[in-house]
């Protein structure tokens, strides 16, 4: 629509901007480390449970997975996708939405689809 | 205003992807769309645990069974791999390196590929196996729940392939800064379907 | 555009509706394809009451019957309703909030020819002869046998116009997201708005359950999958969640926008600010919400286990709530008002009682107990048309009446809308109102025909005779737009004169760039607030009058849509033809072709000009 | 004068009742009149609803009447600018807070039921020596007929059911081809037939269908299953428990082979020939029959569901099913038998009773 004001930073500005870019990029990298890491262990759990390793029982892994897989994603939608940022009040309230009916289609569906 | 113009850094916005109405609306509207596509994977999803292992009588495959974790590892890796370089891709769009944000781009996409091709080599040893699709409820639930993830990776390649070869002359701008975003963005949905896929369809498959 | 005044041919006319981007003009072309579907409904209908006129009768063959009553419940539903509704959001919800467009022109113009390509690909089954037959809600056990390609026909036309349907509701909600106009806050937006808002969100979360079944459904059908047949290990039940998940939110999705318009016409023809705003505003957001968790309440009789269908139908129940505070604040809206029974005030006073009886059926449905009796029988056929007629058709001819001066410059004639009015509404409830008790004497509803003797022949006839009335209402309502059409008198920007909303406060038709300059809204209905000040114009500015910014049009969305249209009928016929893989090839080219042509061109927009801005201003003596 | 005042009277109560009857249907498959405690459970809920409803809309109707002849512009003034009410908080509360009440009211019952109409966990139980305390009867539905078989007695019958009365009758339901819907509209609610699982409910019958219109009650299929789905009837008699047992010997009676070969009919060997590998005359036996069991065919009240029971019907029925019964599995006999053996048929099978 309108123009858009052309604002030029002065150089202190600039820098302050490009490290503060460059800590959130940090920030980043340590969240992927983070989700390699989890990755990582649901496998080895997988594995473990696989070769009948004691203490793995399906009741732990199965709770356990969920919990890897709903932090993973709150990592990507968050710092990834920048979620914790000002400005996506409407993109965390429709995606809230979003997941609240995802989560109540697979617990329908295992509940109530008999055979 | 000439939505081409040239920015330098000093002039490049905070946010460029959010500098413009039309910005704005691409990015509100591309979560909006996020938002939806999470109800239709949790549908997808809904269906294949509905019909996980469920075939006709005599049917002799199941998840234990069928499912190879050391390659979806690796497929996992390299889709989670992928999600960081599309983030350092915005680091640099962010910092007006349109060199470098090409860069990661391309790598992004290789690795998608990468990931794409392992994907389909699954799929063909699957069918290998005597696991098609048409040979069962779970068979079907299977490739079309990992099949419609699938297709949008390969949406994604084409779709950031085209961006790369159409800007690599005019280099970045507010034009098409938001379309790098909205990439990126899709680029981590994927992913995050990703995690659920490997956890509930792999991993929990696997535990039975 | 901004030079009406010249005479186009009749090329350059069909090339510029074919091209427009223009949220206006596209909203017309809504209402004309939504209309055009509504009146082939209509004739489905009427020959369905005709059917069953009498019992024992063959008018129509057992198989042809199922295949009218399908497509009469799915054009009605997805090609009627829900399109002109979307017209009125296209034409009004812009102009409402104070925005020169919507977010996504390109989109929104894709979203139509989605729409029709779907709709028209839907209705191409009646020529081949090979017509969907399971009914709107192509329950899968019955829709896997169905022979031919009918219900191939049902999947792929549905999977289209739901795109389209997608595209259009994420189009809303961007434009109300981002585009109000300064001072418009969320709690000041019109209801209209707020109920397009809504929808438009229900839409973004009900239609890709929509997809994903109509998937499943073609894949099974089709491409040898095996979700719903269950020697295979598939499960029908599967289907029937699927579609009502997204077929509960549906209903709600084509009922709130009817809220919306009457929630317009209460405060504009009694002179009075609507009754409790907020609680408004908060019970649609609380319908749309709930509308998704009650979609079991379809299914009560498919065994789901008593604990299911308590839970269901205790959460069908608390929607009544919500529902019940908006009627008892349209009432108070009307009480200590200045009533005046205009034909737009008409069809809202009527929608009261009509859309209470229906709405309370709808709770005795909620009864689990009580449904075992209801489901499936005329009861429900009574109650789904009590509030789709009761609620939405009559909400869709409100907003005919209504809005029809700022779409089209030109007033329906009062005396022939009421005539309309009086033919439909008494046609209404003498066909509905007596198929409850059809549903109490047992008759199942989807019967082809009945026999004698059971107690039914008489209340059919009623029923029959009550449809015949409604079809002349409706055939007035085209004779009154045509003769007003003719005699194309103009009027002015507020020709009810009692507008309360922005869209009363710039002329009739709006100019193409709608405001000249963006508005600054002060407070609910901000053309009241102008008016009673004092403000001639109407309006407060917000900027300085400048170059105003607008999007090019495009032939790419009719393009992509074709594309898609030709790959659905090599789908479906790339086994038994020689052509079909070659269609579907080249449809799915055009399409992706389509796409990327629009994604590598460069498409700025142009810029309406200060002096063209300042000319038009002139031409229309002042900002009047 | 005072006489004559009194006929009128109750010349008008009568009125009164036959316009009220005539309002509920008719007995036979009115759901107003329910003839069981399945349906009385329901029509009670109905009556709670409708009350709730009624109150509703007598409210509504009330305000609406009332604003609209007291605030017509006509009557207030052409220009009278009324005062722009924002809202009120009580009000609000009060239309709020009412409609949950009255939800609650007619929630706590609607549960209740739910779970108890729900119940078949008494369907399985056995008395001390092991006998079925409760008749179960396993429904298949099929392409535009019901098979009903009764496991315990080791009988299938189609077509009609018969069942004992004042005692709750278990139901196993499935569909063997296409989703369908059992409905006894007088009797209680209807429960659908799946092809993919077994779903179980009850009902109770408390009305003898002999005191009925056609000495039945009627049931329906409520779930669109194809072109014939609105001629998808079924007839329901109720008996008696002593009466019950009496037909479930002659039913079990049926499967003893004829002792006099010489009596043969001539329609019997008609039916021999060509309609043995579908339909069994011998109701001893399990479901899943390509036709409907036809051992007491000649008790029913209708031909195929629905067509009149007399011999021309019949006959039109066999030469030319897919004339009266579109897309049904019965191939035609109309060019395959000649008129003689079709007499002899219809006579065969109208003799086929086990309650004459």
């Amino acid at each position: 629509m309108a123009d858009i004001q052309v604002y030029t930073k002065s150089a202190a500005e600039l820098e302050l901007g490009q490290r503060r870019a460059k800590s959130s990029m940090r920030n980043q990298v340590m969240m992927f480390s983070l989700m390699i890491f989890l990755t990582l262990i649901s496998f080895t759990m997988v594995t473990a449970y696989g070769a009948g390793v004691a203490g793995f029982s399906k009741f732990f892994i199965i709770p356990m997975l969920m919990l890897f897989a709903a932090v993973q994603v709150g990592l990507q939608l968050y710092y990834f996708m920048h979620m914790n940022e000002k400005g996506h009040g409407i993109p965390q309230m429709f995606m809230y939405t979003g997941v609240l009916l995802g989560g109540l289609i697979p617990l329908t569906f295992l509940t109530i689809i008999w055979w | 205003m000439d939505l081409n113009k040239k920015f330098t850094p000093e002039t490049w916005p905070d946010h460029p992807e959010r500098a413009t109405l039309e910005a704005k609306n691409k990015f509100v509207g591309f979560w909006l769309f996020l938002g939806g596509e999470t109800v239709l994977f949790a549908t997808l999803f809904a269906t294949y645990l509905a019909l996980k292992n469920k075939g006709p009588s005599g049917f002799g495959f199941s998840t234990q069974e069928l499912y190879q974790l050391p390659l979806v590892f690796v497929m996992t890796m390299l889709l989670l791999t992928s999600s960081l370089t599309s983030v350092y891709a915005m680091y640099h769009l962010k910092n007006y390196n349109f060199k470098k944000m090409q860069l990661w781009l391309g790598i992004t996409a290789l690795l998608g590929l990468a990931f794409l091709m392992l994907e389909v080599y699954e799929f063909v040893h699957y069918v290998g196996e005597g696991f098609t699709f048409d040979n069962s409820a779970f068979s079907s639930a299977f490739y079309t729940l990992v099949g419609t993830h699938g297709f949008h990776v390969a949406i994604g390649l084409v779709w950031i392939t085209l961006l790369i070869f159409r800007n690599s002359k005019r280099g970045l701008n507010l034009y098409n800064g938001t379309k790098f975003y909205t990439f990126s963005l899709y680029w981590h949905f994927i992913d995050v379907v990703w995690v659920f896929i490997f956890t509930v369809v792999y991993l929990m498959g696997v535990i039975g | 555009m901004s030079s009406v005044a010249q005479k186009k041919g009749f090329g350059a006319t069909l090339w510029d509706w074919m091209t427009t981007v223009d949220h206006k003009k596209i909203g017309i072309l809504y209402l004309a394809g939504g209309g055009f579907f509504f009146v082939l409904g209509g004739i489905e209908a009427m020959i369905i009451r005709l059917q069953l006129l009498r019992p024992n009768s063959d008018i129509v063959s057992a198989g042809l019957f199922n295949e009218i009553i399908t497509m009469h419940g799915t054009t009605m539903i997805f090609l009627a309703a829900m399109p002109i509704l979307f017209g009125f959001m296209n034409a009004i919800m812009p102009l409402q909030i104070g925005a020169r467009d919507v977010a996504f022109p390109f989109i929104n113009s894709l979203g139509f020819w989605m729409f029709f390509f779907g709709g028209l690909f839907l209705n191409i089954s009646w020529l081949v002869g090979q017509i969907p037959d399971a009914g709107w809600t192509s329950y899968a056990s019955l829709s896997l046998v169905s022979e031919g390609h009918g219900i191939d026909f049902y999947a792929i036309g549905l999977q289209i116009a739901g795109g389209g349907t997608l595209m259009a509701g994420i189009n809303f909600l961007v434009t109300i997201i981002n585009m109000r106009a300064p001072g418009m806050t969320y709690m000041r937006m019109p209801l209209f708005t707020w109920t397009t808002f809504v929808a438009s969100a229900m839409i973004l979360f009900a239609f890709p359950p929509l997809t994903v079944g109509l998937f499943l459904l073609t894949f099974d059908r089709m491409f040898g999958g095996n979700f719903f047949d269950h020697t295979m290990g598939g499960n029908t039940i599967i289907w029937e969640h699927i579609f009502w998940i997204f077929g509960h939110p549906e209903v709600y999705i084509l009922i709130l926008p009817a809220f919306g318009i009457f929630s317009e016409i209460f405060p504009i023809f009694s002179r009075k600010r609507l009754f409790g705003y907020p609680a408004m505003v908060f019970a649609t957001v609380l319908i749309g919400f709930l509308g998704f968790m009650v979609w079991a309440h379809h299914m009560f009789t498919v065994g789901l286990g008593p604990t299911a269908n308590a839970i269901f139908a205790v959460a069908t129940m608390a929607i009544a709530v919500p529902t019940g505070v908006k009627i008892f604040d349209w009432l108070l809206t009307i009480w200590g008002g200045s009533i005046k029974v205009t034909t737009p005030m008409l069809y809202a006073l009527g929608f009261i009682p009509s859309f209470v009886m229906g709405g309370v059926t709808g709770v005795m449905q909620g009864a689990a107990p009580l449904d075992y009796q209801l489901h499936d029988s005329y009861f429900i056929v009574a109650h789904f048309h009590y509030v789709i007629v009761g609620g939405v058709v009559l909400g869709i001819l409100a907003a005919t009446h209504l809005w029809w001066p700022k779409m089209f410059g030109t007033m329906l004639s009062e005396t022939l809308g009421k005539v309309t009015f009086w033919f439909f509404f008494i046609g209404f409830h003498m066909t509905f109102l007596i198929q409850h008790w059809l549903g109490f004497w047992g008759m199942p509803r989807r019967v082809w025909t009945y026999m004698d003797g059971q107690g039914w022949n008489t209340a059919n006839f009623i029923s029959s005779i009550g449809a015949l009335l409604m079809a002349i209402g409706v055939i007035v309502l085209v004779i009154n737009i045509i003769i007003t059409t003719v005699k194309n008198v103009r009027v002015g920007n507020d020709p009810w004169g009692d507008g309360r909303t922005l869209e009363w406060a710039i002329s009739s038709p709006p100019v193409h760039y709608n405001f000249a300059q963006t508005p600054l809204v002060r407070g609910l209905d901000t053309y009241w607030i102008e008016k009673s000040e004092g403000n001639e114009s109407g309006i407060t500015p917000a900027e300085p009058i400048q170059d105003i910014h607008m999007p090019n049009g495009s032939i790419i969305p009719f393009f992509m849509t074709l594309g898609m249209f030709i790959a659905g009928f090599g789908a479906m016929y790339r086994v038994e033809t020689s052509w079909g893989l070659s269609a579907l090839i080249f449809g799915l080219v055009l399409t992706f072709v389509s796409m990327a042509v629009r994604s590598l061109q460069d498409d700025l927009g142009y810029y309406v000009k200060k002096d063209e801005i300042l000319r038009d201003l002139k031409r229309k003596g002042g900002r009047k | 004068m005072m006489k004559g005042l009194k006929k009128w009277r109750l010349f008008s109560l009568l009125a009164a009742l036959t316009v009220f009857l005539a309002g509920c249907g008719q007995e036979e498959l009115s759901t107003l009149l329910p003839a069981g405690q399945v349906g009385q459970d329901q029509f009670n809920l109905l009556m709670l609803s409708s009350a709730i409803m009624l109150l509703v809309i007598i409210v509504v109707v009330t305000i609406y009447v009332v604003a609209l002849v007291r605030f017509r512009r006509s009557k207030v003034g052409e220009d009278h600018v009324p005062e722009q009410v924002e809202g009120s908080h009580t009000l609000e509360l009060v239309w709020t807070i009412v409609p949950i009440l009255l939800i609650l009211l007619l929630a706590v019952p609607t549960v209740y039921y739910t779970y108890k109409l729900g119940d078949v966990t008494a369907m399985g139980a056995v008395d001390e020596d092991g006998n079925a305390e409760n008749l179960v009867v396993d429904v298949t539905a099929k392409l535009f007929w019901w098979e009903f078989e009764y496991p315990e007695l080791g009988i299938v019958t189609a077509q009609e059911l018969v069942v004992p009365m004042d005692e709750k009758v278990y139901f196993n339901l499935i569909a063997a081809d296409i989703k369908h819907s059992f409905w006894i509209p007088a009797v209680g609610g209807k429960i659908d037939t799946n092809v993919e699982n077994v779903n179980k409910f009850y009902l109770v019958f408390e009305k003898d269908s002999k005191k009925l219109k056609d000495g039945v009650f009627y049931g329906k299929c409520a779930e669109l299953c194809g072109p014939s789905h609105a001629l998808m009837d079924f007839k329901v008699k109720t008996m008696p428990r002593a009466e019950f047992d009496a037909w479930a010997k002659a039913m079990q009676a049926t499967g003893e082979p004829s002792t006099d070969v010489a009596t043969v009919s001539q329609g019997e060997e008609v039916f021999q020939q060509s309609c043995i590998g579908c339909h069994a005359t011998s109701a001893v036996g399990e479901s899943g029959a390509v036709g409907p069991n036809l051992a007491s065919f000649g008790d029913r009240n209708r031909v195929a569901g629905f067509m009149d029971h007399t011999e021309k019907d019949l006959k039109d029925w066999i030469k030319d099913p897919q004339k009266y019964k579109p897309s049904n599995q019965m191939p035609e006999f109309g060019s395959k038998l000649s008129e003689d053996e079709l007499d002899a048929l219809t006579e065969y099978l109208m003799g086929l009773s086990v309650e004459k």
